[in-house]
């Protein structure tokens, strides 16, 4: 995403069905890592919310895409009904609001996205409570966010830059493992929350990654 | 009078509890329970809250009580000035507010009776 | 493995409770609602509280967590060495406690871990 | 119930079957009691025991007035599904043991009734933790406990120390009114419970009552 590389409306909404793809693709890995430390719906609680998404914006696809993230991010929250949907919801709901405050364009930079993405974070921070090490989807998104500045500020191609993110995402929820919940449902499990996947760090992996296969198209 | 809503991710669990709180508080008592997926399913819909927090709301301010996960993150984005997030057991939390609501305590001390609760002995 | 046996005025309320601590705690953990009158209606049964008691009781001890009022008073003539009172929270308190017991724990540190559940923060 | 005044089985299930009647006639405004402190269901939650054990005495009259107060106590335990079953079931029972502590014959002296009310008194203590003051059923049966003996010290015929007894009794109801209640569902309302007869005091001083009028006979 070096300079040049310019990310329209469709650009976001190949994200965001590429996204609801992968999601359904994991809907049953997903509920599995949930059935272990959680209530076992994360899979369908994000299919749930993706496909509501994918239907809001065929009905009318918005015209920016701070106002397609804020859709976004709206419908997650009214649809997805377990944790995850609140913070998701609130993450794109803030990517919306700071494309809005950059001047609400019809393009955005590779900078702008990764400015976009750390407010997504912070929302999510903020409504959470979580720190990274507390073993949920933070562990996932704050090291993506961290690798797309990197590769950013190094210079890399756009493609390259999220290819780092979506790696670290990966990584950051595979370290999820011997982690012990310390927010959410998972963290009423204390101990027994150790050596499996945190759901929600695996479904921001699938995310990232969705925004790798449209970045390199 | 300040405003209740139980927050589950069980429509009956939140149903029930209101039901005890409202005996308890007396039936002058605004409390909603705002329990489970708009399907009636396990789970929480922003919908349902905003609906009971509309129900609820007399001007005195209202509390929302969770159970716990996505509830309590449901319920953090509804937090403003006059709505507030009471961190209390739900059972023991809901009747000490409904109570203290229902003798016409200002949003303050509603919040500080369900936080008593945490100490109350039942033996 | 201890057993947990949920005491409430209201079958639903036990029921509900039931069913959240079980999913948190696990599908091993003995765990009986014994909520409402024999009729199915509001009240407490010692006869329901005893037959939960019997089927929780694995010989590793059984817990019993009351909500208010007949609930804690009827548990209470049930209390022996090994058949102990819970005075905790009554969803955070079952919850903490199937987690506990589904590790299995013994008697004593489930009780204890039930009494953490007052000051376990869910913000 | 001076010396010489002996008390049979029949003379126990008189007073039960007194006291069910006085629980029925005054089932309304017990549940009315409850209405303001409770959950309106103490009239209902005592006849329906007082009921099962008429229905109890009915089938099978115990042979012993220990038997006799053991049968009463633990169906009222498992018959009224309210705070008031455990403690008006565990009075009757320990008032059931005391007399079979004490040989379990066919016939009780006025100290022995004195005496076994006594242990009725102390198991509601200790079950229920309530001390007068808390706004409970303690606060009618004590006094009422404490005048029977003091009246029978005195010498008092049987009769008149019974008076005494539900005298006592009714005073320690009515003076509920003003309390705050520190025991049972009453106590979650805090201040809001002044101004109201505890419904378990007012129905001591049925059952006392009752004792009266059959003493009186
Ligand atoms: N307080 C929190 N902060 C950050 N992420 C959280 C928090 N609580 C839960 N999560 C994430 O949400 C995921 C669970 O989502 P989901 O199963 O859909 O919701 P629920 O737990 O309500 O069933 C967890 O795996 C975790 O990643
Ligand atoms: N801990 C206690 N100790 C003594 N008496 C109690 C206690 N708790 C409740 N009571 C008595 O029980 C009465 C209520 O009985 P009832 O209405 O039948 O039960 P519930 O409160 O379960 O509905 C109260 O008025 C009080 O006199
Ligand atoms: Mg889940
Ligand atoms: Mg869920
Ligand atoms: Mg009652
Ligand atoms: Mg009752």
């Amino acid at each position: 995403m070096a300079t040049g590389f310019e990310m329209d409306t469709a650009f976001f909404a190949a994200w965001i069905e590429e996204s609801a793809r992968s999601v359904a693709a994991g809907k049953e890995r997903l509920t599995d890592l949930d059935a272990a430390i959680g209530d076992a719906d994360h899979g369908s609680n994000l299919d749930r919310g993706f496909t509501a998404v994918v239907r809001a914006l065929a009905v009318k696809e918005p015209d920016t895409p701070a106002a397609l993230l804020t859709v976004v991010g709206t419908t997650l929250i009214r649809k997805v009904g377990g944790a995850s949907g609140p913070l998701y919801g609130t993450a794109f709901r803030e990517m919306g609001r700071a494309l809005g405050d950059l001047g609400d364009t019809a393009e955005v930079s590779p900078g702008e996205l990764c400015a976009a993405l750390e407010a997504g974070l912070a929302g999510v921070r903020r409504l959470g409570s979580a720190a990274e090490g507390d073993k949920t989807m933070v562990d996932a998104l704050a090291p993506a966010v961290r690798a797309l500045r990197r590769a950013l500020e190094e210079g890399s191609e756009p493609r390259e830059a999220a290819a780092a993110a979506a790696a670290a995402a990966r990584e950051g929820a595979e370290a999820t493992i011997p982690m012990r919940a310390r927010r959410g449902r998972a963290s009423y499990l204390g101990e027994r929350s150790v050596g499996h996947e945190d759901p929600g760090a695996a479904s921001t992996a699938l995310i990232l990654t969705a925004l790798h296969t449209v970045a390199a198209r | 009078m300040v405003g209740i809503v139980l927050i589950s991710h069980s429509g009956p669990l939140a149903a029930e509890v209101a039901l005890l709180a409202a005996q308890l508080g007396g039936a002058g008592v605004p409390l909603a329970a705002a329990g489970g997926a708009e399907d009636g399913g396990l789970g929480t819909s922003p919908d349902l809250v905003a609906a009971a927090i509309e129900e609820v709301d007399r001007g005195d301010g209202v509390i929302l009580i969770p159970d716990l996960g996505s509830s309590v993150l449901t319920a953090r984005l509804f937090e403003e000035e006059r709505v507030v997030i009471a961190d209390v057991p739900f059972v023991e939390g809901a009747i000490a507010a409904a109570v203290s609501a229902g003798a016409d305590s200002p949003l303050e001390a509603v919040l500080a009776a369900a936080e008593e609760a945490r100490t109350f002995r039942k033996l």
